[in-house]
């Protein structure tokens, strides 16, 4: 053997690590016996399951723990009737400190069973969680083959592999991030009151931002509700002042999301709160300015137009906060500087010409998205809106319904609109008249599914709760018109949900509404009234309608800037702009971006008990978050090897979590040395992705490594 | 004196030595680029003249790629498993002089202090059959660095082709004669005049001039040798100061760091130890490396000597025109001009000693 | 060795934790049955695999791969199997192109749910690895000296 | 001068050929010069696209193709079938290289959907309302025309691409311009019962009566169309229909040109309208 | 033109625009002689503005030196690209390794050097170039005469249609896999690992190539046919939608492995699967690390 010595004394060092798998053996007898560092020596126990007959009637335990005691690097191997059992664990617990373990092999059942379990032994006994591995020889082993020799030659391969991932086993620890506890909702609907006043009540500030003058969104706005038909504003209006008041809840009306920087835990949120020209803290909300105000014909957009306010207005009786705004635009002093009536009248001074916006920073750690629903526009569009067709020749999707002669004629209107006919506190003081003439309409059409199921239209989705709200509408007409006759187009009637169908029937039994089910083709309007055109498909014959009033059902949609929005949350969205959820079933309010959650009709169309039961969701999320003092996440998360990333990033595009960052490296004078991309484990999950994309392996994955993945595979051989 | 054969004969000699179970390497063309290559038959065998193989026959003696040993790795023990040492003899036919040259100078290396059994055992079992060059192209330069076209140092038959294609045999070494003995009509001894391969020559072959040749097969006539590129003496005047040149970024410039000029070179021998095992067990081997690549002197500690390319470039330079030379006397280089013909960017050393030398007063 | 039924195809299976390998326990739950021959790596997710791990496995003398992961839409990290098949839709050809045999490498939505689909691609695939034979292609590459 | 391209197509130059007579002397008055595209085919009209996609875009495509041969970057259809039928083949090929390998070999001519598509409303458009109130001569002071479109001016929307397809108004606009009063009516776009003469005379009386009768109760004095198929069911079997319904409706039913025509000062003779079946 | 070419470099350098021109010359050595090897050169002095040339000799990828410290340590660069190699620069904005902005693009109109990727060339004059020198000569023929300074590089003749780029692939894939990896096995077997194809790749600007890591070790530094096999399928998929089919691996390899066929294997399946072609379209997402919804999954059961 002169070549092996002189290789051995060429190459000494090189041969280290074999030198440390001759000592790992229980006895020190080595052909190169050589020096003993006792770190750095892996000394794993293999500890294989009887699972009592469970493994061992197809598995040869026996063999397969004498097998494992012969593997690189096992210090001990032995077998246990019940592995997870008392005296099981015991006995791990036992040899790790025997036989100064360094990792631990459970040859048993699967890792999703009952790793947990053994990592929490392991530790116990001061052993890193990490250390702890296991081998699947029932489930994927013993319960599913019969070939007793094959059973056993597999299940030696499984320790084989989980020996060589433990051999490269890295010891881990819990990453814990700081937590801001306090929480931002964005959105002051029923939703976001919901959410705001649930985290409120468990003891954590919020701040509710609101884009409007007050707080209550759609709902403040509805008359009654489906299908206890209870009055909405009398259900919700507590509610409004409840969060006007409460002390850990701060109001940011008439204010908008400008910026969010930070990630889950610590989100720095820069509100814009846009110029009101009120005092907020003078302000009694006595009312004498909008009384007095001489700009009175204004359209009330909490009316949809219906009806008319002042230029300095509350945009209606219950608002929270009781507070008036000037509508710079219609105000006579902002444009003309003349007036300031209401500056006269103000006894608290309250009145600031000069106000201007402002910008705000909130502190938070956890964010609430409940920005809601518009309804699709179906105004005529005018002019020839089209270009020219383009090489590409995209087409732009239709929108409004000319046919259908909305904004035309000045009695078709939108749902919305017919809420605030039929409200108490609307414009006809909840008497049904249509807005041409004031007269009370005998005759009204109401047509479902505008916008809605309607790909030419560019709406696929179905916009849930129409088919209610509409069973509603003929019931409630009928209830102040008692002489009036609904008639209602429809392509189906969806009313899934607790007492929902009983309550179309009732419509349709009680109070008559006369349903008919197709499509309608065109209004025109002859001689002030409404010729409506449609088919009743169950018919089979063109049906024409003389109405009053046509009510049209439009699709929900999101609200305007929620997909600015979702980009500077960084959560995603779907083609038609609702905000996506980050797991269909078992994560529906959080969203991809931690921290961030997502509430009511800005997720998807969506009724109020719904809204308001996942407004109480993401509360709940966000205070299991809160009870904590810091966020603690697995470790088992990707890193970055940042001398050698070539700053591709590819990672970057493809993190599902936008869980890396372009990062930069300064030397002390504050030269860029290099670029390279960087995870933040407070957003990494640990998928992995950012490793396969990433070419020259510079990420890697803790728990999952390479190093790891490769031992096993090779231990394969 | 010496004998003649012709090309035909020369085919038939091929195949009865491949029939004897030798391994036959000569220039072959494949996919329209002529490389030395292992020969199947006689037919395989190319010999044009006018264009040099891309490759060098370095691989012959040193492969690229040489196990040295297994491991076995055992629960208790490492079981260390010889590599069986090569047995088959080859033969090398057609090599250009500037290949044949790289036996001598390898020998150096693998022999200073460990005898390397492996390189030996193959040096021994290998014979080469040079054939003289008469054509050059616009990258050789063996006549720059000392050398020549019918330099004979390394061969063991030296062929010179004459015209209708018949071959001047000039058996230099017992090796050679052994391979022609009886093939074709009495082959003189080998002439003491013509250093032989076999145990390698010592002395600096740059500081010896030509060896004479015969008259009758001398390139002056029957070829033409290529013109000198540069100044030798200048550029070593200047290797023996100009470390710190502050040219040499300007040098070596266009470099891309690939080792193209390396492997293609006959004399690069920089070679990397690598266990390649999966598990349990694996092999240690020695493979090719070349100084162009970064992490050829990367430290463990991520620190890197020579961090840029041109300091690499100066390296190769320094390494085959000074610091060989100082330790084993002859250069590292034989004039082939693989290194520029290789290069993607038409680098190598001539390109960089004519610049050098262009430069030194 | 040649006799089909003699030959015992070596499987490596690269699969994600979240479906897949919930599947694989869920068909040893459920008792069901197939050949011994597939060795399963358990990975985060399919967006994790990366193609040279599929060369590894043929390297290590696989006979063939099988990659696994959840269905479209059902991803645990919501993309990751976006990713992992957009890779594979490139991977492939290059294969193609090198004359690897793609009937040796498989590729499989399975979910959770799914114990009874892992059973039957288990054993569909032992079976077309077996009449397929050795993968003495790659095998020879790998012991190919200098 | 503003020269385009111009396509006739079959109406124009067979039974509506008093509409062709009334867009030359129109335009020419606007100062466009009408280039007819040398060899043109049919267009394809509802013949060829309900028997076969890819022989529905050949057609139209070698016209385009034509076109495009000769130099022409805009084409003028003043039949709405013809610009409906040749936009619909722009679309398809600009959308698929595919298609447009295969067409190209079809039609042996390289066809790339680029050649833009005019109707006669959008030539006027070009030609610009400043321009043409320029040159008024007599403004249509005591006209109050009913504007209708039909059903292909503006539909398939996608594919025309030409104004609101429901509530149009462009004709409105050019013709107010010219000092006439558009009235507001409801059967803009409604069907006027097109090729179904042939099929079931009935429905196409039917159909142009209701058209003709919501015109009168918005108080027009006449019916402006731009589509040779609407001027034939409205005109010509406007006799017809009063006979069926008994009724009086005697609106004459101009061309859009016509009115133009008139406006520029050019004499009944000249646009044609001696010729319509409906006259003063 | 090449007196375009060079005044246009001469007044950049003169104006301070640019510090260095990455070029094709002449060694200083050659002093101007036509027939002298043609090397990338780098003028960083008004006065040697001269040694820049062009000819049918010019077919480096000069963007490939972008990736190169030593050079970018010259200061603001500007860069000589034909049309295929303009493509480089795209992929490498995308993947932000260059900023466009600091880098000047002299494109050259060039009607091919004769090498495969020219008979199927689309960008005889390179798009987004700040200049443009030459137009594309009417028919072949070269060199290109003229010199029309153009604003984005679109003048000129419109770019005849290339014959169908993947012909060669389609011939090679309809041969049976065995013979396939006969091929490469045959190929591949002579390769030795000197990583030209790497190194002169604009696209393998790595700082530690995969090659290079161990622990573990990915890919076999052995030049034996395990290992080789398994660096080229690395190398091939790495330019997954990145290759802009330069064909300077080719050119490069010393031992003649014609590695074009790998290169279009997967440049034919980003085009084929995604409409997808490197180096084309600025806003076009980068293939690896995006993904669609509804990209096609045939193969998958």
């Amino acid at each position: 053997m002169i070549w092996s010595a002189a290789i051995y004394r060429r190459f000494a060092a090189a041969l280290r690590p074999f030198v440390n798998e001759e000592i790992t053996g229980k006895k020190k007898k080595a052909v190169i016996n050589h020096r003993s560092p006792k770190k750095n020596m892996a000394r794993i126990g293999v500890f294989v399951c009887w699972c009592g007959e469970n493994i061992a009637r197809t598995v040869d335990v026996e063999q397969v723990a004498s097998a494992a005691a012969e593997m690189p690097g096992v210090a001990c191997a032995m077998t246990c009737k019940y592995m997870c059992s008392e005296p099981g664990q015991a006995a791990i617990r036992h040899k790790i400190a025997e036989e100064h373990l360094t990792g631990v092999v459970v040859a048993s059942c699967s890792p999703h069973m009952h790793l947990r379990t053994f990592r929490k032994a392991a530790e116990k006994e001061g052993l890193n969680p990490y250390l702890v591995e296991m081998a699947n020889i029932r489930e994927h082993c013993s319960w599913v083959h019969q070939d007793r020799t094959q059973a056993t030659a597999k299940a030696i391969d499984l320790v084989a592999m989980a020996v060589a991932k433990t051999r490269n086993d890295q010891a881990l620890a819990p990453i814990t991030i700081p937590l801001t506890r306090r929480a931002m909702v964005i959105g002051g609907g029923v939703a976001g009151i919901q959410a705001a006043l649930d985290i409120a009540d468990a003891g954590y500030q919020v701040a509710l931002v609101e884009r409007e003058p007050s707080i209550g969104g759609k709902m403040a706005g509805l008359s009654e509700t489906f299908p206890t038909l209870d009055c909405s504003q009398c259900i919700l209006t507590p509610r409004m002042v409840e969060a006007g008041q409460h002390p850990n809840i701060t109001l940011h009306t008439y204010s908008e999301v400008e910026s969010v920087e930070g990630y889950v835990g610590n989100f720095r949120v820069k509100v814009r709160k846009k110029a009101r020209y009120i005092d907020m803290e003078k302000c009694t909300g006595c009312g004498q300015c909008w009384n007095h105000c001489p700009a009175k014909k204004n359209p009330s957009a909490f009316d949809y137009g219906l009806g008319q306010r002042t230029a300095i207005y509350i945009p209606f009786p219950q608002a929270v906060p009781a507070r008036p705004v000037i509508d710079a635009a219609a105000c006579l002093k902002l444009t003309k500087g003349k007036c300031g009536i209401c500056a006269k009248k103000c006894q608290a001074g309250a009145i600031r010409f000069d106000d201007e916006e402002r910008m705000v920073t909130e502190e938070v750690g956890a964010i609430v998205v409940a920005t809601g629903y518009k309804l699709y526009s179906i105004e005529k569009k005018t002019g020839t809106a089209y270009p020219l067709p383009t090489a590409a020749g995209t087409p732009l999707p239709l929108s409004g319904y000319g046919e259908y002669g909305y904004g035309r004629y000045a009695d078709v209107i939108d749902s919305l609109q017919f809420e605030r006919l039929l409200s108490a506190s609307g414009p006809t003081g909840g008497e049904v008249r249509r807005p041409s003439d004031g007269q009370v309409p005998k005759n009204v059409v109401f047509i479902s599914c505008v916008g809605s199921r309607d790909n030419a239209k560019g709406i696929a989705y179905c916009s849930k709760i129409c088919c209610m709200y509409t069973a509603k509408h003929t019931m409630l007409y009928k209830h102040k018109v008692h002489d009036g006759q609904a008639h209602v187009f429809y392509m189906d009637i969806r009313s899934g949900g607790k007492n929902y169908d009983e309550f179309v029937r009732r419509a349709i039994e009680q109070d008559g509404a006369h349903y008919l089910r197709g499509r309608v083709s065109k209004i025109v309007e002859q001689s002030g009234r409404l010729i409506v055109r449609g088919v009743d498909t169950l018919a089979g014959e063109a049906v024409t309608i003389e109405a009053d009033l046509v009510v049209l059902a439009a699709a929900m949609c999101p609200s305007d800037g929620a997909e600015t929005l979702a980009q500077k949350l960084n959560v995603g969205y779907d083609e038609n702009g609702f905000l996506s959820e980050s797991h269909p079933k078992l994560r529906p309010v959080e969203t991809n971006a931690a921290g961030v959650y997502v509430c009511g009709a800005c997720q998807g169309p969506k009724d109020i008990p719904e809204s308001v039961a996942q407004a109480t969701a993401c509360a709940g999320k966000t205070l299991v978050m809160f009870s904590r003092q810091q966020l603690t996440r697995e470790p088992e998360i990707a890193r970055v090897d940042e001398t050698n990333c070539a700053a591709c990033f590819a990672c970057v595009r493809a993190c599902p979590y936008t869980a890396i960052e372009r990062a930069e490296i300064r030397d002390r004078k504050g030269n860029l040395v290099k670029r390279t991309a960087r995870v933040n484990p407070g957003l990494c999950m640990g998928c992995g992705t950012c490793v396969a994309v990433c070419p020259s392996k510079s990420a890697d994955l803790a728990g999952f490594s390479e190093q790891q993945i490769y031992a096993m595979v090779e231990s394969l051989v | 004196m010496s004998e003649s054969l012709s090309i035909a004969a020369l085919g038939k000699l091929v195949d009865c030595w491949i029939a004897e179970g030798r391994h036959v390497t000569g220039p072959r063309r494949i996919n329209g680029r002529l490389l030395y290559a292992r020969l199947d038959s006689a037919a395989d065998l190319d010999l044009t003249e006018d264009e040099r193989p891309r490759n060098s026959i370095k691989q012959v003696l040193f492969p690229r790629h040489e196990e040295l040993y297994g491991y076995k790795l055992g629960h208790k023990r490492i079981e260390l498993t010889e590599s069986e040492t090569p047995i088959a003899e080859q033969i090398v036919v057609a090599a250009r002089p500037c290949d044949a040259a790289l036996g001598p100078i390898l020998d150096h290396v693998f022999n200073w202090d460990y005898k390397d059994t492996q390189y030996n055992r193959r040096r021994e079992l290998t014979t080469i059959v040079t054939l003289a060059c008469r054509h050059h192209d616009a990258h050789c330069f063996c006549t720059s660095v000392g050398s020549a076209p019918d330099d004979p140092r390394g061969s063991d038959v030296m062929l010179h082709a004459m015209d209708e294609g018949i071959l001047e045999v000039c058996c230099l070494t017992e090796k050679g004669s052994r391979l022609f003995a009886g093939r074709c009509d009495n082959l003189p001894s080998p002439s003491s005049g013509r250093g032989a391969g076999g145990e390698g020559i010592s002395g600096d072959i740059a500081n010896q001039p030509v060896l004479p040749l015969t008259p009758a097969i001398s390139h002056r006539e029957n070829g033409t040798a290529p013109p000198r590129r540069f100044d030798l003496d200048k550029v070593q005047e200047f290797l023996a100061q100009g470390f710190e040149d502050s040219r040499w970024p300007d040098l070596a410039r266009r470099c891309l760091g690939c080792g193209a000029c390396a492997y293609t070179c006959p004399t690069c021998h920089c070679f990397d130890i690598v266990d390649e095992g999966a598990g349990k067990e694996g092999v240690r081997a020695r493979n090719w490396d070349a100084c162009q690549f970064v992490p050829f002197t990367l430290h463990a500690s991520g620190h890197n000597p020579r961090s840029r390319q041109n300091q690499r470039q100066r390296q190769r330079i320094y390494h085959k025109f000074r610091i060989y030379p100082e330790k084993f006397g002859p250069l590292l280089c034989t004039g082939c001009g693989n290194c520029t013909r290789n290069c993607p960017v038409g680098l190598g050393v001539a390109p960089v000693l004519a610049e050098i030398a262009r430069n030194t007063p | 060795m040649n006799e089909p039924q003699e030959f015992q195809p070596k499987i490596i299976a690269y699969v994600c934790n979240w479906c897949t390998y919930l599947g694989a326990d869920l068909a040893g739950t459920n008792r069901l049955e197939y050949p011994a021959n597939v060795r399963v790596i358990r990975l985060p997710c399919t967006g994790r695999i990366d193609f040279n791990l599929i060369v590894k496995a043929f390297e290590m003398g696989g006979d063939a791969v099988l990659v696994s992961g959840c269905h479209p839409g059902d991803c645990h990290y919501t993309a990751g199997n976006y990713h992992a098949r957009r890779r594979w839709m490139l991977f492939r050809p290059l294969l193609e192109a090198f004359g690897i045999e793609t009937e040796r490498v498989h590729f499989t939505w399975i979910s959770a749910a799914e114990g009874r689909k892992w059973q039957q691609v288990v054993a569909e695939l032992t079976e077309t690895t077996r009449k397929l034979g050795p993968y003495t292609g790659y095998r020879e590459i790998c012991e190919a000296k200098g | 001068m503003i020269e385009v391209g111009y396509y006739p197509g079959c109406a124009l130059h067979g039974s509506s050929n008093d509409y062709e007579t009334s867009v030359r002397a129109c335009l020419d008055k606007l100062g466009v010069s009408l280039r007819e595209l040398d060899d043109w085919i049919c267009c394809g009209a509802t013949a060829a696209h309900s028997l076969n996609h890819k022989l529905a875009v050949a057609l139209p495509a070698r016209n385009l193709a034509l076109a495009k041969r000769d130099g022409m970057h805009e084409l003028l259809a003043p039949c709405p079938m013809c610009s409906m039928e040749l936009h619909r083949a722009n679309r398809a090929l600009a959308a698929c290289p595919q298609l447009r390998r295969e067409i190209s070999e079809i039609v042996e001519l390289e066809v790339d959907g680029g050649t833009r598509v005019l109707n006669f409303i959008e030539v006027v458009q070009k030609v610009g309302l400043e321009e043409m109130t320029r040159k008024v001569v007599r403004p249509l002071a005591d006209f109050r025309p009913a504007c209708y479109y039909g059903c292909l001016l503006t539909r398939p929307p996608r594919d025309v691409q030409f104004d609101d397809c429901e509530q149009p108004g462009s004709m409105e606009a050019i013709l107010a311009a010219l000092g006439a009063a558009p009235v507001d009516w409801n059967y803009k776009t409604e069907c006027c019962g097109a090729g179904m003469t042939l099929a079931d005379e009935e429905i196409v009386l039917e159909l142009s009566h209701k058209i003709l009768s919501d015109a009168a109760a918005h108080a027009a004095s006449c019916i402006v169309v731009a589509c040779p198929m609407c001027h034939v069911n409205l005109d010509m079997k406007q006799a017809d229909i009063e006979r069926r319904f008994g009724v009086r409706h005697d609106l004459i039913v101009y061309y859009l040109s016509d009115l133009i025509g008139l406006a520029l000062g050019i004499d009944e003779r000249t646009l044609g309208i001696d010729r319509h079946f409906v006259v003063k | 033109m090449i007196a375009t070419l060079r005044e246009t470099c001469r007044q950049l350098l003169s104006d301070g625009k640019v510090d260095v021109v990455i070029g094709y010359g002449h060694d200083a050595a050659a002093d101007g002689a036509e027939d002298a090897p043609v090397y990338p050169v780098f003028i960083t002095k008004p006065e040697d503005a001269g040694r820049l040339v062009w000819n049918d000799r010019c077919h480096a990828n000069l963007a490939v030196y972008l990736k190169h410290e030593e050079i970018r340590s010259l200061g603001r660069a500007a860069i000589i690209v034909k049309g295929c190699d303009q493509r480089s620069l795209v992929v490498l904005e995308k993947e932000s390794q260059l900023d466009r902005s600091k880098i000047y693009v002299i494109g050259i109109a060039c009607d091919g050097l004769d090498r495969p990727k020219c008979r199927t060339c689309d960008v005889h004059e390179p798009r987004g170039a700040d200049v443009i020198i030459g137009h594309k000569a009417a028919g072949t023929g070269y060199p290109c005469a003229g010199g029309v300074p153009s604003a984005n590089g679109t003048q000129g003749l419109p770019d005849t249609l290339p014959d169908d780029r993947y012909a060669e692939l389609r011939a090679f894939l309809a041969r049976p896999s065995a013979e396939r990896l006969a091929y490469w096995r045959q190929e591949l077997a002579r390769c030795v690992k000197c990583y030209a194809c790497r190194q002169v790749c604009p696209m393998c600007y790595c700082r530690r190539c995969i090659v290079d890591k161990n622990r573990p070790q990915i890919i076999s530094t052995s030049a034996t046919l395990k290992g080789n096999f398994a660096w080229h399928i690395t190398r091939a998929f790495h330019l997954a939608g990145r290759c802009v089919g330069c064909e300077e691996c080719s050119r490069a390899c010393p031992m003649g492995i014609d590695l074009r066929l790998l290169n279009l294997s997967v440049a034919q399946a980003a085009e084929e699967n995604f409409a997808f072609r490197a180096g084309d379209d600025p806003a076009a997402e980068p293939v690896i690390g995006s993904y669609a919804i509804q990209d096609k999954e045939d193969f998958i059961r």
